[in-house]
């Protein structure tokens, strides 16, 4: 079914936004974070304004309302991914919280020095900081599957890797540079096959297309609302309940504990075992209404869209002069494109690009490793969503003459 | 509010039909609610065929702990074991009657763990239990 | 100078609530969290429907504005607390995840095996679980300031254990329980005289009353926005910039680095080198705004406010029968009272009283270890805030009249 | 914009005067933003009362930061060492004459940066220069 992109835009109210009088704001920077619908903005406001209260512990009527919504939204997002119990679903700061709680429970407990974790050359930093810090930790070997020049996983050296008895496998569904689509589901069976477990950087996947953690069969999935029409300060891990349960807890306080005593303290019931502190309770409100708008969308749907905005992009770029896409030709492609413009240095584009409402990222995108093996310090980067539709890319197309303008 | 509290809970928590301890028993097991220090026992009797013929609570806690474990027994008794072991946090919030806040959830359903748990003899089914 | 206490309840839209149709809200669990002003809510309203972008690295406009905005609440609150410098405000989830980042940096690093920690009988369980994980793993040793009958920590067991060479002290300003306002400059002056560093628990000062970090010449300092007006989500460890430089990385990921090669990084300066992912960026500028309103008002006015509301309320409760205080004497105090009833369970006494719009909390208040000294399994908590009047006193009395009467 | 972009520094960008390298010189010092790969070398020459006689830089990187490196080194001729160490951001924002957010500041002060780190001969004065 085709999404009705018109309607779509008057649901986002920034979309309405004049960047600087008279220049409307074309938004092509999803990827780092997505805009968010009236619905997901107006529930976070009405929950303060009606339904505010500390969680769990309470018995007022306002406790309750809000304990029962934090737990609904827990809910919302188990369904979403089919995972296949809310105990799955730990709520986390973001995609790099949910990673660095995995690292530093589940690695410190079950790692050992020459443990082998294999990740790939496409890794944001957040899939690859917190292996290394464990590594140095730990005495831990990383290793990497190689990224060919089409911009594809190089499955021959997955496969290799897996021989050498690795404890790990952590690697992105989705590329945040070039938009490959990884697959995840033969990944994982391999990794299963050589008796690995595996962790999925989904930040770039729940957001745009349908995911089941079920039917992947993944052992720890994890992602940020942010990236997915909802709000900042809230992602989610999700882990299989048997692993998640062996799991030392990560952060120690209130609300993860069932007793506690001077010395010691006895830890809580999964998922609450991994939520220390107050948790962000507005944020998973806004989050759950997240799921709702996306779901009455239909994730299919947004995968569609994105694809035929996507490809209408790669189309259009190449009559952009002296214009280079980064791995134009990777054949399972989410809506991100990466690329070069000759002679102008990526913070350029973007700033000329800005100057017509036009929002791209410029930089390394998180992805140092990814940038350096292709000798390229910075790319310039547009991606697509739900709400932008073709006049959206034309307008990077005029954009970009512009940019070559200026600087021919 | 004030009918539910006095009428059935406060009543049953000041004046509990059900409140001791059975010595010999057939059956007896406890556990607490750390959260709010409520705990409480479970002493049964039972036929040659499983049919429970006495049922007694003893322990202290809130009144919604103490009413419920006291409408719990009375329900039990001249039924069979298995069909407590189907009881189901829908049983106790119907002998009750009202509704409940996850807390309060806890503190109502403490007696029924104790006795499923007890019957099971498995350590952990509360979250079964408590599931929302 | 006199809060206008009926004007600051029109800024806070919940006190306009109906509980139950008919019932207004008397809102009594502010040490679990605050109800947020209109100021608060909109701003973050706001900034998603004109400003969202993700930060620090982006060029174009929304970007750039999301990042200063970001920056400024930073600003904002080390003005508050009187930091030396932004460095040395690092943004977390909460006074929980500040607490736990020093255990894990700070004390992994800097502790050994037989080393001294000295915390006290009355801390919140987040100041107390982080020690006990980092006790077990490294084999510390924990010890305790102990609370006297009158609900103070007895200084002299203090002085007794700060010859002991204590590697850290780490105590709350403000007991959540009993409202104890501890001695902290002079026990920092003590500590810091033993060589000795503190950790300071704000969960329940900064919101109350005025806090200068520099002049307590604190080493770490945490609270969390939500108990101050501010949302759920944010909160914030301020610690001494050359403690911060000296400590390794807490999470791995995007915005925390300043480099990435495959196999190492090099970390970001202070304070991005503490803040990991994609940050809470709505919730910091939130977090502003409830600054901005309590300064505002004035942090004095406030703790006067509060000072007389409790006293107002002390005397009140004192005709209640079969009530008691919990620690009524306590010298130094804050706007927390928590009690009991006999014949009646704390749980029933907070849901009579919800029953007439009246919340408070019941239960150990995440302080087990207290209410287990004093004996008590559970208390009853009524809490007061800039927005309580005599009026919110004297309808908790009646309320707890009918709990009385119903039974009796 | 198009006027600031064409008119300075495009200009300044495609058409430096100050690019190149000094052999001998009296003082060399480079540095890179690694955010964006721009890399910036100074050459300076001084006479005998440390005035600055000639001043070049090298490098690659965006627009902003070679049209400034550019501006800086054109105003830093004639002027003696210790005035440069007292340029600030604000010296050159007025120089590019524009408002840039927090990410092309970088860009704009990695000259003044370089220059600076290399007269004080210590390693990290970023912060000091960049503070908001
Ligand atoms: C004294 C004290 N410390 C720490 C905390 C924990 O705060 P948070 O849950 O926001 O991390 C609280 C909140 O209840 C508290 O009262
Ligand atoms: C592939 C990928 N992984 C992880 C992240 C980190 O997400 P967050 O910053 O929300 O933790 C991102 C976001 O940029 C991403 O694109």
């Amino acid at each position: 079914m085709n999404l009705d992109i018109n309607k779509i835009k008057t649901d986002f109210p920034i979309l309405n936004r004049e960047v600087r009088p008279g220049t409307r704001l074309v938004y092509l920077d999803s990827t780092a974070t997505a805009q968010k619908p009236s619905i997901v903005i107006d529930s976070m406001k009405q929950y303060y304004e009606l339904n505010n209260a500390n969680i769990h512990r309470g018995i007022h009527q306002l406790a309750e309302e809000a304990t029962a919504m934090y737990e609904l939204a827990r809910q919302k997002i188990a369904r979403f991914i089919h995972a296949r119990s809310t105990k799955e679903i730990v709520f986390t700061r973001n995609a790099t919280e949910s990673i660095n709680l995995v690292a530093q429970t589940w690695g410190r407990k079950f790692l050992q020095a020459g443990d082998l974790i294999i990740l790939t050359e496409m890794e944001h930093h957040s899939n690859l900081v917190p292996w290394q810090m464990l590594a140095e930790e730990k005495n831990l070997v990383l290793d990497f599957i190689s990224v060919n020049e089409k911009g594809e996983l190089d499955l021959t050296t997955y496969d290799r890797l897996l021989e050498k008895n690795p404890k790990l496998v952590a690697f992105t569904h989705m590329s945040n540079v070039l938009g490959t689509i990884n697959p995840a589901k033969e990944m994982i069976q391999k990794a299963h096959g050589a008796g690995t477990l595996v962790l999925i950087d989904g930040a770039q996947s729940v957001p745009h297309f349908s995911v089941d953690v079920t039917d992947l069969d993944a052992d720890f999935y994890v992602f940020s609302a942010h990236k997915m029409v909802g709000p900042t300060g809230i992602g989610v891990l999700y882990g299989k309940e048997k692993l998640l349960a062996e799991m030392p807890p990560f952060l120690g306080g209130g609300d993860m504990i069932k007793k506690v005593q001077l010395r010691s303290f006895k830890a809580n019931d999964l998922p609450h075992k991994f939520e220390a502190g107050t948790p962000a309770i507005a944020e998973a409100i806004g989050f759950g209404k997240a799921i709702d708008y996306l779901s009455s969308l239909g994730m299919e749907n947004i995968a569609d869209h994105e694809k035929k905005i996507t490809q209408y992009a790669l189309q259009k770029l190449q009559y952009v002069d002296n214009l280079k896409v980064f791995c134009p030709n990777v054949t399972e492609r989410g809506g991100v494109i990466s690329f070069e413009l000759d002679f102008v240095h990526p913070h350029d584009v973007a700033q000329v690009l800005d100057h017509y409402g036009i929002a791209v990222r410029a930089g390394h995108h998180c992805a140092m490793p990814l940038h350096e093996k292709f000798g390229l310090p910075a790319t310039s980067r547009a991606s697509f969503y739900l709400y932008n539709d073709y006049e959206d890319v034309d307008l990077l197309v005029i954009g970009l003459q512009q940019v070559n303008e200026m600087f021919a | 509010m004030d009918d539910f509290y006095r009428e059935l809970i406060v009543e049953h928590y000041k004046n509990p039909a059900y409140k001791g301890t059975l010595d010999p028993n057939d059956f007896t097991y406890e556990d607490e609610n750390p959260l709010c220090g409520d705990h409480i026992r479970v002493d049964l009797r039972v036929d040659d065929n499983n049919m429970i013929t006495e049922a007694v609570f003893s322990g202290h806690g809130c009144a919604i702990s103490q009413a419920s474990a006291d409408l719990l027994m009375e329900s039990i008794i001249g039924k069979p074991l298995e069909e407590v072991k189907n009881m189901t946090k829908e049983t106790v919030l119907e002998l009750l009657g009202i509704e409940l806040g996850p807390v309060r959830l806890k503190c109502a359903l403490l007696s029924l763990k104790v006795l499923k748990a007890g019957l099971y003899g498995i350590g952990n089914i509360e979250e079964e239990l408590l599931e929302i």
